[in-house]
């Protein structure tokens, strides 16, 4: 039984179409990645997941049940984390306080203050500074933190890596093969193929709001030209 | 020396006033032009519980109880349907909850006049400075600013604090951390009505408790919270002050002006800094 | 192409840096931009490049540097003197008046570009010559016989079209275009390309793009930004090459 | 036959059905209901039409008044061109405003003009009070001396109103069709767009809040004349509150629309008023739930309702 | 294009129904004597028209109901305290055919009454409006003042200020034209009667901090405040005079400071407070017990002043109005002007043809504990002064 399904959906903005006929399915503790240009609907299907766009049309299966109808809260508290594309740290907030949010109604569960700030020592040092102090690449461990604060059961990563300095991005991709060691499922949305080849083990492409290949990524390597194509990578 | 005393109190009453707008502004970015009914509702319901029990004590904290069930219901049966909606709805809605309210109290109490007083503990004057102060002030003073500290604890240390300032940011992020925010919503409204009906008690004893009170304050109110920056408690205690100190002076030697005074106050900041004098830089309240 | 003209700049920047709070958006960005040329500005998310496009529009404050249009200053004008001024473009977000029919719209940016007062005393629609500049152009952009539908209803594709559409009305010299293909299908992106072709003709285009293919192909000059800076500029094969590209944009192994 | 037209019967039937009962009773009313829509229908040029909410619109309005009681009172002059110095004082204060103002957006740009109002009833009701008489405002406000008519009959002031009324509503009418309308409806809709399609944002605002501002100045001048009285309430920010009031519950943005909520609002306040003592609740109630329920007004349920019934005919 | 054709299309409607429509009548003969009295029942003033009803109503009830022969038919309208609900009633009820106008509470809506009553020649019978204005020499022909000026009261105050032995006085005036001319002609009699001036506040109306201005009284060696405010500014000024114990050497004191409503506002720092009053429950003349003891077997409480002023002064027009015997309005206002009326509830008063305002006594009282079935303050009358101090002659 896969972690989280989604069957079938469609989702709009306003009357167009953001997503057509989309399918995915996340398995218990896996790295899978979605990866498709700007514009192709991959932050639009990672907040569909999340019950921020609504399914118009398909079926959100999660832990076995039909969740289509479940608010956002009650999925973040059975364990969806959503790490967003611009971060969206909480700016009034100091670094501290981003963290211990997510502690309120988040899971029981193996991770705490403490072990996030083992896994990036750097908010540790900035654990009093206010959220829109911080460095792009601290805003994003701290992002991560506090999506790991819930305690999750899947971890959606919306371009973890987008702006990043090289280093930043080699301990962010640490951390993420170290988070989903501990068997957190992670679903990882990137523009291009660098850090999904490294970590995912599962592919799917997207493209105009359409799923167009989805596959292993020995296959992905094997065909890479050809897959690349069909998305206008 | 005493105008300064007065000054203070008249500036904690204004912050007692002005705290329930600025908390609502502040999370739910909605102008609550009923704040003075409430406000009016807190004095009449501060009025019946003394009227009851016979203590002043008592009126001061059922009324904002009370007021804050009456908040709640104003934003889980109006509000909550129109907040996607433009701001002009939410501030509108408000505006008819001002005749609604009125009325309520005006079937409940009547017309005439309704009379609180100080607690016996606060019912005389001490002489301070060569004038003698209401010992009420002093009380309204030391009241005003253990409701400031009560809030800055709240909003700045406390877990509901925090999941205020997130939530007025980004509501839908805090509700990916499995926060209710629409409860967080009802919850910020009521408590902001409690206040409003908690600076009816309080000013109780000053005014005479009438219909038309909370026509008056909401002005002030409106100008304390501006001048403060929108959302600001610590704005709003400065502004409270800074207003309550140049009414006090004003009375003092112009006191034709202290309206004008005020106004000018007001526009001046609109026009020169609209997120308010002593918003703190680099906020994106 | 005679070569005063190409000496002559008809949009330049010098300097120029955007700041947001603490963060730089753009840096210490120069350029000169010459007439009749298409460039391709392309860089990862989060380059600088719309900053820069809204720098140069007058959507962005600029916090240090200096722009010209024509030799003429035109920093700290307002968006819409610089419309006057010749400089129009198009959003990455579609930006259309979408409660309105695609004439309207397009009416709208004829009219904004004939009155610099409007008029109030007679109704629009007597005004022969807006509706034929807004006839012109819905066929130019390929929307003809949609003129009577709603904005809001286009296809994605189409409104993207119309977006530029808004942008042509204005006559403009320079024409900023932020991801026009943005979304588009395959096989509208082809219907588009040729548009942006089209409306190159004449004029100096400033063109974001994410598809590498159609801004190699189409672009006489490529601009990459990283990190609010210009990494590198020149032909589309030499910046093909150019290994720092590779790194930062293209998201190859070294 | 369609859903504006309709409307316009709708409008035409309210202003005139009464004067067909022989004894004249709601004559007063319906000329308070034309004055009014005079002022609203101007007020949803800037709310309607531009998106713009101002909260300070009872400054133009009560200005207007006091401009024509003073011109017509103290300075002798005739009532025609002492109506137009109203507009004009109306407009020219609300061009004052307009440079204050539109420097802010959204709330506070309605904080801000209720401010600026509240500042002017203060100065009417106190500092100014020479000319203004104060608190208890001036009255023996006279009505126009045309042709020999006595427009001291209500009957026969309702002849002037009326034409006023439709010279009001025409030129509203006019104006939203024209580019000026236009381009406002498309500041409303996407500012960034308009601006960058090389609309200057700034001074179209500034030129819809004064021609509003004429609006609001003529029919403060004429309500001054109905009611044969000006003073500092018609300044208050209530009197703002009402216009929005109306304007809202009618319907924004169309051309009837703040007519039928004039209309409503003043014929439901006379009636209610007379059937019970709590009818400023009972409003308040009506008013709560056609705000949920009626985000588009009288006028916007009307033409949905107009749709529905005949599909396919465009409003 | 729509949106024109539609206006023109509306012109058109309104213009064929206005055309077929149009003249109203009403006949000068009627089956009942149609009172329309515009009163606030809502708003600031929502309390006066409760007692100004009660007060009326029983003016006619104790008449049978009848006056010339024909029956009374009152209609109650609200004016919210505000003149443009009053004025667009007051004309609704002349066009219905109401033979007289009653009301209304506020200065400020009976001059904006006045406007239509002088237009339409129907007598306007004013009660508790006070502004000295509104029955200003040969000024408005169908409007008649039974009760108080405010000039009046003013005067009562300076002779209150003479009687009590006051020396050094403080003023505080909220902020209006009516209250600056009461205080200028208060301040030429006081220095005429050689009693000094300590100062003047001019607080804006309305205005709900007193303290510091209290706190400048204290320190003065005034020994009597006059307050030229009303209603609820008088009762936050005396809450918190109270507060600050101001009255326990100053002598608090204004033409209309105080009545049992405003005093049950205020609580016990209201007693010692002094005030003109416009009409008296404990007045003792035979026409105000029998008045009393109906209003109190009717409505089960005290008469106020506003219920006293309204009876006395609806009693007494339609009085005149029956005495004409004639149903000619003109008829009425001649045989109104200089009718005298010996025994109302205040004594004598007397119709002045000049100005079409009613001479009376001038009553002034303090508030004291009342004891049942007194309310428990109540206004103790200490005063009475003569109508010819208080009115100076028409010609001024």
């Amino acid at each position: 039984m896969s972690l989280l399904e989604m069957q079938n959906c469609d989702v709009f903005y306003g009357k167009a179409q953001a997503l057509h006929d989309v399918s995915i399915n996340v398995e218990e503790g896996e790295i899978i990645s979605l990866i498709g240009r700007n514009g192709a609907g991959k932050s639009t299907l990672l907040k569909a997941i999340m019950g921020l766009n609504p399914i118009a049309a398909g079926k959100r299966i999660y832990d076995g049940q039909d969740a289509t109808k479940v608010a956002t809260e009650k999925l973040g508290r059975s364990g969806i984390a959503y790490v967003p594309e611009d971060r969206r740290i909480f700016a009034t907030l100091d670094v501290d306080e981003n963290l211990r949010i997510a502690t309120v109604m988040g899971r029981n569960g193996a991770w705490n203050l403490d072990r996030v700030y083992d896994l990036f020592p750097r908010l540790k040092e900035r654990m009093n500074s206010r959220g829109d102090t911080l460095s792009g690449g601290e805003q994003q461990m701290l992002a991560v933190g506090r999506g790991l604060l819930t305690n999750p059961k899947l971890l959606l990563l919306d371009e973890p890596t987008e702006g990043l300095a090289p280093l930043v991005v080699e301990d962010l991709i640490n951390a993420m093969a170290l988070i989903n060691a501990e068997g957190v499922a992670i679903l990882l949305v990137e523009q291009n193929l660098k850090v999904p080849l490294k970590l995912a083990k599962r592919q799917y492409m997207i493209d105009n709001g359409h799923i167009r290949w989805s596959g292993k990524t020995e296959e992905l390597l094997a065909e890479r030209e050809k897959i690349e194509g069909l998305i206008s990578l | 020396m005493s105008t300064i005393v007065i000054g203070l109190s008249m500036g904690m009453l204004l912050f007692l006033l002005a705290a329930g707008l600025t908390l609502i502004f502040g999370m739910l970015r909605v102008i609550n032009f009923a704040h003075g009914s409430l406000y009016m509702l807190g004095a009449y319901l501060a009025f019946q519980v003394v009227n009851i029990t016979g203590s002043f004590w008592a009126g001061l904290i059922a009324a904002p109880i009370i007021a804050a069930i009456v908040g709640a219901l104003m934003e889980r049966i109006a509000l909550r349907p129109v907040y996607n909606r433009d701001h002009v709805y939410q501030l509108l809605l408000t505006f008819g909850f001002i005749l609604v309210i009125d009325e309520a109290v005006r079937i409940i109490w009547g017309l005439e006049y309704k009379q609180m007083y100080p607690p016996e503990l606060f019912s005389g004057a001490i002489e301070m400075f060569g004038s003698s102060v209401p010992s009420y002030r002093l009380f309204i003073i030391g009241f005003g600013a253990a409701v400031s500290a009560g809030l800055f604890f709240m909003l700045d240390r406390s877990r509901y604090g925090m999941i205020i300032r997130a939530a007025s940011g980004d509501p839908e992020m805090v509700r990916t951390l499995g926060i209710n925010v629409s409860l967080v919503r009802t919850g910020v409204f009521s408590f902001g009505a409690g206040l409003a009906a908690l600076g009816g008690a309080v000013a109780g004893p000053l005014f005479p408790i009438e219909l038309g009170m909370g026509f008056n304050i909401i002005i002030d109110s409106f100008i304390v919270v501006i001048i403060g920056g929108l959302g600001n408690i610590r704005g709003a205690v400065l502004a409270a002050l800074l207003i309550g100190m140049t009414r006090a002076l004003g009375y003092s030697y112009a006191p034709s002006w202290v309206d004008f005074l005020t106004f000018i106050l007001l526009i001046g900041t609109l026009i020169l800094r609209p997120e308010g004098l002593f918003s703190r830089k680099g906020r994106t309240a | 192409m005679n070569t005063a003209a190409e000496n002559k700049s008809v949009l330049r920047c010098e300097d120029i840096e955007v700041s947001y709070g603490a963060f730089k958006a753009v840096t210490n960005v120069s350029y000169e931009f010459k007439p009749g040329l298409l460039y391709g500005l392309i860089g990862p998310n989060g380059a600088g490049k719309t900053t820069l496009m809204n720098a140069l529009s007058g959507r962005a404050q600029l916090s240090n540097g200096r722009v010209f249009l024509n030799e003429q200053e035109i920093t700290g004008q307002p968006p819409h003197a610089r419309t006057w001024a010749g400089l129009g473009r198009s959003f990455q977000i579609t930006q259309i008046f979408p409660e309105m029919t695609v004439f309207e719209n397009l009416r709208l940016a004829a009219q904004a570009h004939r009155f610099r007062l409007q008029p109030f005393w007679r109704p629009v629609s007597k005004f022969k010559d807006i509706a034929r500049d807004a006839e012109r152009v819905l066929s130019e952009i390929g929307l003809e016989g949609f003129g009577h539908v709603s904005a809001g209803s286009l296809s994605h594709g189409d409104q993207r079209a119309l977006e530029i559409g808004l942008a042509l009305l204005s006559e403009p010299k320079v024409l900023l275009l932020d991801e026009p293909l943005a979304g588009v299908g395959h096989d509208v992106a082809e219907k588009a390309v040729e548009l942006i072709r089209k409306v190159s003709e004449g004029r100096t285009v400033l063109l974001i793009e994410h598809n590498m293919d159609v801004v190699m192909e189409i672009s006489d000059e490529i601009i990459v930004m990283l990190a609010g800076e210009i990494l590198a500029s020149g032909a589309a094969e030499t910046i093909k090459r150019d290994p720092r590209v590779r790194t930062a944009y293209l998201g190859e192994e070294e | 036959m369609n859903a504006q037209r309709l409307m316009a019967l709708v409008v035409a039937i309210i202003i005139s059905v009464p004067l067909m009962f022989p004894d004249g009773q709601n004559v007063g009313l319906v000329n308070a209901i034309l004055i009014w829509s005079i002022f609203a229908i101007g007020f949803d040029l800037v709310f309607g039409v531009a998106g713009m909410l101002s909260f300070g619109h009872a400054a133009f309005f009560g200005v207007g008044a006091y401009t024509l009681s003073l011109l017509t009172m103290r300075m002798g002059w005739d009532f025609i061109p002492a109506l137009g110095a109203a507009g004009l004082v109306g407009g020219a204060l609300a061009l004052v405003f307009s440079y204050f103002a539109i420097r802010v957006s959204g709330l506070f740009f309605a904080l801000l003009t209720l401010a600026l109002s509240q500042l002017i009833y203060i100065m009417a009701g106190t500092k100014l009070r020479m000319l203004t008489g104060g608190v208890d405002g001036i009255a023996g406000v006279p009505r126009p001396d045309l042709f020999g008519i006595d427009f001291y009959n209500d009957s026969n002031y309702y002849f002037f109103l009326l034409t006023l009324f439709v010279l009001a509503l025409l030129i509203s009418g006019l104006i939203r069709i024209s580019p000026l309308g236009q381009a406002l409806k498309a500041i409303k809709s996407n500012e960034v767009r308009a601006e960058q399609i090389g609309f200057n944002v700034q001074r179209l605002q500034r030129s819809v809040f004064t021609i509003s501002g004429i609006y609001a100045g003529v029919s403060g001048g004429l309500l001054a004349s109905l009611i044969f009285y000006v003073g500092p309430q018609m300044l208050h920010w209530k009197t703002s509150g009402d216009v929005v009031i109306m304007v809202l519950l009618g319907g924004m943005g169309t051309l009837f629309g703040p007519i039928l909520g004039v209309a409503i609002f003043e014929i439901m306040r006379e009636w209610l008023s007379t059937q019970t003592s709590h009818w400023y609740g009972i409003l308040g109630l009506i008013f709560i739930i056609s705000t949920i329920a009626m985000p588009k007004g009288i006028a916007g349920m009307i033409i949905q309702l107009w749709n529905r019934i005949m599909p396919g005919s465009k409003p | 294009m729509n949106i024109l054709k539609s206006s023109v299309l509306t012109v058109a409607c309104a213009a064929v129904l206005a055309i077929t429509g149009g003249n109203y009548a009403h006949s000068e003969e009627a089956d009942t004597f149609k009172i329309g009295a515009v009163l606030p029942f809502s708003g600031p003033y929502g309390i006066i028209g409760k007692g100004m009803k009660q007060g009326a109503q029983l003016a006619i009830d104790l008449r049978g109901g009848k006056v010339l022969g024909k029956p009374i038919e009152v209609t109650w309208e609200d004016s919210e305290t505000k003149p443009q609900p009053a004025v667009q009633k007051a004309t609704r009820l002349i066009s219905g055919g109401a033979q007289m106008i009653f009301g209304a509470a506020s200065s400020a809506s009976t001059a904006a009454l006045q406007g239509i009553t002088e237009q339409r020649k129907v007598p306007l019978l004013i009660t508790i409006s006070a502004d000295d204005k509104l029955t200003r020499a040969n000024g408005y022909r169908y409007s008649f003042r039974t009760s108080n000026t405010l000039g009046m009261e003013i005067r009562m105050a300076m002779e209150f200020t003479k009687a009590a032995g006051l020396k050094k006085i403080y003023g505080v005036g909220a902020d209006y034209a009516v209250t600056r001319d009461g205080w200028e002609a208060y301040k030429a009699a006081a220095e005429e009667a050689g009693i000094e001036i300590v100062g003047i506040d001019y607080p804006p109306l309305g205005n709900r901090d007193y303290s510091v201005i209290i706190d400048k009284i204290a320190k003065t060696d005034a020994d009597g405040v006059v307050l030229i405010v009303t209603g609820s500014d008088g009762v936050t000024f005396l809450k918190q005079a109270g507060q600050a114990g101001l009255g326990k050497n100053k002598t608090l004191f204004g033409p209309v400071l105080q009545d049992e409503v405003l005093a049950a506002a205020v609580g016990p720092d209201a007693v010692g407070a002094a005030s003109g009053v416009r009409y008296h429950y404990s007045l003792d003349n035979p026409a105000n017990k029998a008045f009393v003891e109906a209003y109190r077997a009717k409505y089960n409480e005290w008469p106020d002043s506003f219920a006293g002023e309204a009876y006395d002064g609806m009693s007494w027009f339609l009085d005149a109005v029956d005495s004409t015997g004639s149903w000619d309005r003109e008829k009425w206002v001649e045989a109104f002007e200089g009718s005298v009326r010996e025994n109302s509830v205040e004594g004598r008063k007397e119709m002045r043809a000049c100005d079409h305002q009613a001479m009376q006594v001038g009553l002034w009282g303090v508030v004291e504990k009342g004891e049942a079935p007194y309310p428990d303050l109540k206004m103790k009358i200490t005063n009475i002064f003569q109508p010819e101090a208080l009115f100076p002659a028409c010609e001024e």
